[in-house]
């Protein structure tokens, strides 16, 4: 993967003076495999396996893949909560990776995260009070508690709720409002990034696009750099700037979402895209179906990892890994088809 | 799988070598000396030196324990220093007697614990759960050796149903038993209604019941099949800690077992016997808890390994 | 509590939220589990018993009256003067019960208190950090659950030497294994919940992620299993009693006086029946308080 | 001998002095129909005719631990090997008279020191006669210091040659000569010893079978006895059951009546007391040397109407004592003892006892043949007195008293009673004492340190002769091991060496009178009690009696029809 480097180098140094929010270098996470009488490591599960990627600030970045393809483990990795196995975070220019407890915790009241599901990650034990003050109190933001109380109202009216309910626990409240809820609870460190973790994607589609508003809103508002994990297109198609689609633990395809979504490249991205619905009824598109299951990250495929369910599969796709290529400006995609 | 059973044995292994680390630090830290008990007190001190020495007494701690663990693959127990025999051959005498006691108190905590466990699950929630509910916290919060003692008085003496104690035939495990029972049914009565409760709840016992089966089918052929899985795991394990012997109930009803030979190794500091009877249960128990293990696995076709 | 299941769902996020608030979580408890409530007053019972011994005391419990023998040097049974009769020794049996409450229960809850704090100690140690520290504490457990329990707890304290103190040591270091291992399981399961990746992420230290989140939820099992031991510890202690290692004479506890009376239960039964009686109940009592809290902790069955 | 009271299995328990002994006139049958045997073959018993046959059960309280005469020193092995084994001489009846045995008569020369036996006509049950040999391999294997036997102290070294055969010196102990083709036995003694047709009573030296012995391990002899005794084992299930049938070949004609002989292993004393009454066992208290009546089962016995007149009662050769520390901590101040010895109510403990004592004042038990004093003098006399203990105390500088320890051991529940009831006594004039259980081999152990405050022990004599109490255990030659309190008095050990070396007599009895004066004057024990043995025999159990040397009558008794 040397020239993903030297690509990604190469736009940095381009960008100099505008250097971006988060940098991910060649991130890899792979889980060990234990077996036998001493649980000798036997293989690893490359949950993520060389994700290259940055993040401007204000901007969002999409990431799209099917279950398990390692978005989730990216996300929590760029933010250590998983220890990656190899390379680089660059936050404002620094490796977080470098960071030592202490400094990597100060580093958190810059990058948050908001969950999937809204019923696991409140703490069922606390008040929505608690739950916003904690932040504060971790990060000494106020000394005292009618400060403390006062921020708390303020996101909730940030996120639209009411300041009233504040004392409420919850399990008091639906699943949006306790999207909203996780979502103040992590604006209120003052991030300058938050990875989104398929935020919507437990909720009920009338409420999906009012979170989804709610974070675009926010974006205006406060500058958010955000990275945006879906597993389709659809979710991230309207608030994403631009969009990596991941397969088998390694980014396939690279663009600014309009290119994406104009034309796909890699046929992977295709076969996602063909699966959203289209609001344009005249807009014909074959759906593709995609052939066979998600191969084990365990064993991947040699080769590309995608060929074993790739429609236009050529030999070399089998032997070959592809190289990541910027095929257009801007837009990368690692494929045989394009080489 | 191999490999799981054999990681499994390593594990044994390990604990049981614990166990007898931590028997030899309490026997070696018991304030007593063995040479001087084996010789009396009127030994000279030259002759008790003289033994020590023959003993290995006098040897750094670590390498007693070496010595100890050594006669211990070997299938050295010791030899105790008041019955003059071999520890190995005073357990063997008395196996038969504490295996024929530990099978029969089994029994009788799950002749007594199943079917209360079955009436409580079916009658979940109401006046008669909680009655026997309270009859088998009754049973839990009851000193053994009491009701040892009432029942010797009452059935065996006064009603002259069974022997009074000692040791026998079958007759002379029924009391023992029966003790053991009324204490440690309640385990498997509430075990077995919590399980059988969940599965009568469950989905599929809804759907046999929509489908109209008869309720006594369902509750035998569906829920007790399925709700029996931790009993089963549970009486494996009483049974292991059982045939290390039962070390109250024997000493009541005078039953000469296992436990009834470490409480007399005990009140007389007799260490070599102490040592043994203790590794000797827990030879059992850790073996009982592999075998389980590996039943899980035959019984419930979830599991892998 | 309706509205929780249904708010589950999105759409129904509008719903009016409850205004009456729904009925106290202690008086539904008590309508599903009437033997908590039975269990709690036993308990208090007890507690009020051991702490006011001294004042319900009618005579001093350790005095051997000489009027308190027969004739042959027996017991008598109750009588006027001795309202449950005297023991061998020609004490009063009611005082000896009362301060009995006072030994059963600090050894029921001293030990305890010795199985819980090592016990979730360990437990969290091992299920928080997990890799070796936790293979090594488990493999602990493993030796402590297959150790033959009575025997360990003699022959420590044959090792230790009796006194109440070691008594407390032996029975509290033979129950953490089963505290331990609760809590590992429940630090388990708490350590993937989404809040705690939500806290850390946060920047949250390990310390205040174990105190202040991982550690209000072992709470509750650790209180049902707590409240379940002190009953079995002191059970326990009067196994140990009956096999004559139990607390020192010439104090009273429900166990020693057991073992006393059980010398002589075919004529004197009283000796037997009064401390056998009140040590059922306290036992009974702290069992049924655990396991109506059990229910009342599992969130599957009260709502 | 040192030891606990009821302890049922005395274990490794071994004195230099003999076991067992002498009880002229002590035996008592205070509620029973036992008379002393007129003769040993023919006890004199009220009504019927022996009958022959039937079988006897008993409950046992442990295992058999040895049937080898040279291991058993225990209680129940003693008893034991009594009826598998016989010795030289024995005990006649219920007396401490010593008669003919194996030996059907015997000779003593004038100075004291050459013993002829002349052998009876007795077989082995293989059918080996009994020759001088016999007992010749029995004294050899009891000095062989690889049987570490218990016996060994009590003829080395008064055989001649017994010390050089004892530490590998000679092949043969030129004391022992076989003569008459092996009829007849001669011993040859270092110095006349008045106790050493005693010490051949004992089961250490009984008749053992050469062949027998040589063709044999020791572990296998040790649980397959072969033996000229009344009783054959004819088998035995481990823990379990022993069967005993009669040697039809018994050297003394017309016994036993009994065909068999019933062990049940049994060691919880609720079910032996509930067999008795059932009518399954012959006898509750069988282990003579042991417990008699188990104590918890004493006073359901006693307090029945029924079962109050089938117990027979025998006052033991023994003192129930408090130790007190003469040379460390309170005790050793003269005073603060003294001071004691009047806080000890000994009515009190003997009711504790169930009434299984008489209340002592005296080192010396009054079942002991000479050395017994019907009055102390003054100074020597305590009265339970706790005003004056107290007055006392403060005297010695201890007006608030002081903390100490009392040990015992856990063998019996007995033992923690009376040191409880002692704390108590002792709780009232002041002193604290905290209790120190632990188990027989601990309390021995940590006794023979010589520096227990205060324990709770007695004292079983090895032989009737006083110089076996106040020799023994007050000499400061003893310290720490017998002589456990420490105490020390030249002046006393003056009287007793010089007693050591007289004849039997009055005044040699008078040394040890003023010995024991002194000794008491100086408060150096608290006796407390003498124990009184006791036990319950069915009423068909017939030809009964209880003496005192532990030689149970089983080969004498018989049942009747019932």
């Amino acid at each position: 993967m040397a020239d993903v480097q030297t690509v990604e180098q190469g736009k940095i140094a381009a960008d100099k003076e505008k250097m971006p929010l988060l940098v991910v270098r060649d991130l890899k996470k792979h889980f060990p495999i234990k077996r036998g009488l001493i649980q000798r490591t036997v293989g690893h599960v490359r949950a993520v396996d060389g994700v290259s990627l940055s993040v401007d600030t204000g901007e969002t970045f999409g990431l799209v893949g099917e279950s398990g393809c390692g978005k989730s483990t990216t996300g929590r990795s760029i933010l250590r909560l998983i220890e990656p196995t190899a390379g680089e975070i660059l936050f404002e220019g620094r490796d977080i990776r470098k960071m030592g407890s202490a400094e990597m915790r100060r580093m958190r009241r810059k990058m948050q995260i908001v969950f999937q599901d809204p019923y696991a990650s409140l703490n069922p034990r606390y008040t929505v009070r608690q739950v916003l003050e904690e932040p504060m109190l971790i990060h000494n933001l106020f000394s005292t508690a009618a400060e403390r109380k006062k921020r708390a109202s303020q996101l909730m009216e940030i996120v639209g709720l009411s300041p009233s309910r504040l004392d409420r626990y919850p399990h008091e409240f639906s699943g949006g409002q306790r999207q909203r809820i996780g979502i103040a609870r992590a604006l209120a460190v003052d991030p300058k990034l938050i990875i989104a973790d398929e935020p919507v994607s437990a909720l009920d589609v009338s409420v999906q696009s009012q979170v989804l508003n709610l974070l675009d809103d926010l974006q205006k508002e406060l500058g958010l750099a955000y990275v945006f994990i879906a597993h389709d297109l659809s979710v991230v198609k309207h608030i994403s700037d631009r969009i990596g689609v991941m397969y088998l633990g390694r980014m396939v395809e690279l663009s600014p979402a309009d290119a994406l979504y104009s034309e796909p490249l890699h046929p992977y991205s295709q076969a996602l895209l063909s699966a959203v619905p289209v609001p344009d009824p005249e807009a014909k598109r074959d759906r593709i179906i995609l052939q066979g299951d998600l191969p084990s990250p365990s064993k991947p495929p040699t080769g590309c990892p995608f060929h074993p369910r790739c429609k236009d599969a050529k030999d070399i796709c089998k032997t070959v890994v592809p190289t990541w290529e910027e095929i257009r400006p801007d837009h990368f995609v690692a494929c045989h088809l394009y080489s | 799988m191999i490999s799981y059973i054999i990681r499994r044995l390593g594990g044994s292994v390990i604990v049981l070598f614990g166990i007898a680390l931590i028997t030899f630090i309490l026997a070696y830290a018991v304030p007593s000396d063995p040479a001087r008990m084996i010789l009396g007190q009127h030994a000279t001190l030259q002759q008790v030196d003289a033994l020590r020495k023959q003993m290995g007494l006098d040897e750094p701690f670590i390498q007693q324990f070496g010595n100890y663990l050594m006669n211990i693959i070997h299938g050295n127990l010791g030899f105790s220093f008041l019955q003059n025999l071999p520890v190995a051959t005073l357990i063997g005498q008395r196996l038969p007697a504490t295996f024929q006691l530990a099978l029969v108190a089994w029994l009788m905590e799950l002749i007594i614990g199943l079917p209360i466990g079955v009436f409580m699950a079916l009658k979940d929630r109401k006046m008669t759960d909680h009655v026997f509910n309270l009859v088998s916290l009754i049973g839990i919060s009851l000193p053994t050796f009491f009701v040892g003692l009432e029942l010797m008085y009452w059935v065996a003496y006064r009603a002259n149903l069974f022997p009074v104690g000692g040791t026998g035939g079958l007759s002379f495990v029924i009391l023992p038993g029966l003790t053991y029972g009324i204490t440690g049914a309640a385990y498997y009565s509430r075990l077995l209604k919590s399980s059988m409760v969940d599965v009568l709840n469950s989905d599929y016992i809804r759907t046999a019941r929509a489908k109209g089966a008869a309720p006594l089918r369902v509750i035998m052929g569906h829920a007790f099949r399925n709700a029996i899985i931790p009993v089963i795991t549970y009486g494996a394990t009483d049974i292991g800690a059982l045939f290390g012997g039962i070390v109250v109930i024997e000493d009541v009803f005078g039953y000469s077992g296992i436990g009834q030979m470490a409480v007399q190794a005990i009140n007389n500091l007799d260490t070599p016997i102490i040592m043994g009877t203790v590794l000797f249960a827990a030879v059992f128990v850790v073996a009982f808890n592999f075998i389980v293990d590996l039943l899980y696995g035959l019984i419930d076709p979830r599991i892998t390994y | 509590m309706a509205t929780v299941m249904e708010t589950q769902n999105g759409i129904k996020q509008t719903l009016a939220y409850p205004q009456k608030k729904p009925a106290p979580r202690v008086w539904r408890l008590l309508k599903a589990y009437p033997l908590v409530f039975l269990g709690g007053i036993l308990v208090l019972g007890l507690i009020f018993v051991a702490v006011f011994a001294p004042q319900l005391q009618h005579f001093n419990p350790n005095q051997q009256f000489q009027n308190g023998l027969s004739a042959m040097g027996g017991p008598l049974p109750p009588n006027s003067t001795f309202v449950f009769g005297t023991d061998d020794l020609g004490r009063d049996i009611f005082s000896r019960v009362l301060f009995g409450a006072r030994v059963s229960l600090e050894v029921g809850v001293f030990s305890s208190i010795i199985s819980l704090f090592i016990g979730t100690s360990l437990g969290i140690i091992s299920g928080y950090f997990g890799k070796f520290v936790d293979t090594v504490i488990m493999r602990l457990t493993d030796i402590m659950l297959a150790f033959p329990l009575i025997l360990f707890v003699v022959a420590l304290v044959a090792s230790l030497g009796q006194s109440i103190t070691n008594l407390f040591i032996a029975i509290g270091v033979l129950g953490w294994a089963v505290t331990a291992r609760v809590v590992r399981a429940q630090v388990l399961s708490v350590k993937e919940y989404e809040y705690v990746q939500a806290a850390k992420a946060l920047g949250a230290s390990n310390w205040r992620i174990l105190t202040k989140i991982i550690f209000p939820n072992i709470i509750p099992p650790v209180i049902v299993l707590t409240t379940l031991s002190i009953g079995n510890n002191m059970l326990l202690e009067s196994t140990l009693s009956y096999l004559g290692i139990g607390v020192a004479p010439p104090n009273a506890s429900w166990g020693n006086m057991l073992a006393e009376g059980q010398q002589v239960f075919q004529y004197a039964p009283w000796l037997l029946y009064y401390p056998g009686l009140a040590l059922l109940l306290a036992v009974l009592g702290f069992n049924l308080l655990g396991d109506g809290l059990r229910e009342a902790f599992n969130p599957r069955r009260v709502r | 001998m040192k030891i606990n009271k009821k302890t049922r299995l005395l274990g490794v328990v071994a004195s230099v002095t003999l076991l067992g002994a002498a009880l002229a006139g002590c035996s008592t049958q205070p509620s029973a129909t036992s008379q002393a045997p007129t003769t040993p073959t023919a006890p004199a018993t009220t009504g019927a005719q022996p009958v022959y046959g039937g079988t006897l059960n008993l409950d046992l309280a442990g295992a058999f631990p040895h049937l080898d005469p040279v291991k058993a020193y225990d209680t129940t092995s003693y008893e034991a090997v009594l009826q598998f084994y016989n010795q030289l001489v024995t005990y006649k009846g219920a007396t401490n008279t010593i008669i003919p045995s194996l030996a059907s008569r015997y000779t003593i020369s004038p100075n004291g020191k050459v013993y002829t036996f002349y052998l009876a006509n007795a077989k082995f049950w293989n059918g080996h006669p009994v020759t001088a040999q016999s007992f010749i391999t029995e004294f050899e294997r009891v000095l062989n210091p690889v049987n570490s036997s218990g016996g060994q102290g009590f003829i080395d070294p008064f055989i001649a040659g017994s010390n050089a055969y004892y530490s590998g010196h000679a092949k043969t102990i030129s004391g022992l000569k076989s003569l008459n083709g092996g009829k007849t036995l001669q011993i040859t003694l270092t110095q006349r010893d008045p106790v050493f047709l005693y010490v051949l009573a004992m089961p250490f030296f009984s008749a053992v079978d050469p062949t027998y012995i040589a063709g044999h391990s020791e572990s296998y002899i040790d649980h397959n006895p072969m033996g000229t005794g009344p009783f054959y084992l004819a088998s035995y299930q481990p823990n379990q059951q022993w069967v005993l049938k009669k040697n039809p070949h018994y050297f003394q004609k017309g016994i036993p009546y009994l065909n068999e002989i019933v062990f049940t292993n049994n060691s919880s004393p609720s079910a032996e007391l509930l067999h008795y009454k059932q009518g399954l066992t012959g006898l509750l208290g069988y282990n003579i040397g042991g417990n008699g009546i188990p104590s918890q089962d004493y006073l359901p016995i006693v307090m029945s109407p029924t079962y109050s007149k089938q117990v027979y009662k025998v006052v033991q050769v023994a003192t129930q004592y408090i130790g007190l520390n003469n040379k460390v901590g309170p005790t050793a101040n003269v005073k603060v003892r003294r001071a004691l010895e009047y806080a000890i109510n000994k009515n009190y403990l003997v009711k504790v006892l169930g009434g299984r004592a008489l209340p002592a004042n005296q080192i010396i038990p009054p079942s002991m043949p000479s050395g017994y004093e019907a009055k102390l003098p003054a100074n020597a006399t305590y009265s339970y007195n706790p005003a004056l203990a107290k007055k006392l105390l403060a005297q010695a500088g201890y007006p608030h008293g002081f903390t100490t320890t009392i040990y015992c051991d856990n063998s019996n529940p007995d033992d923690l009673r009376i040191t409880e009831a002692v704390q108590s006594m002792l709780k009232a004039v002041g002193v604290t004492a905290n209790i120190n259980q632990s188990s027989w081999g601990t309390f021995l152990t940590n006794n023979e340190t010589g520096n227990q405050p205060m324990f709770n022990l007695a004292w079983v004599e090895d032989f009737p002769d006083p110089s076996d109490f106040l020799n023994t255990l007050f000499n400061s030659n003893q310290r720490p091991v017998n002589n456990s309190t420490m105490y020390s008095n030249p002046a006393v050990d003056k009287l007793l060496n010089t007693a050591a070396n007289m004849p039997a007599g009055t005044a040699r009895d008078n040394l040890y009178k003023q010995a024991q004066n002194i000794i008491m004057s100086q408060a150096a024990w608290i006796p407390y009690a003498y124990p009184v043995f006791t036990a319950a025999v069915q009423p068909w159990l017939k030809g009964y009696y209880l003496n005192p040397n532990q030689v149970d009558p089983l080969q004498y008794v018989w049942i009747a029809k019932h």
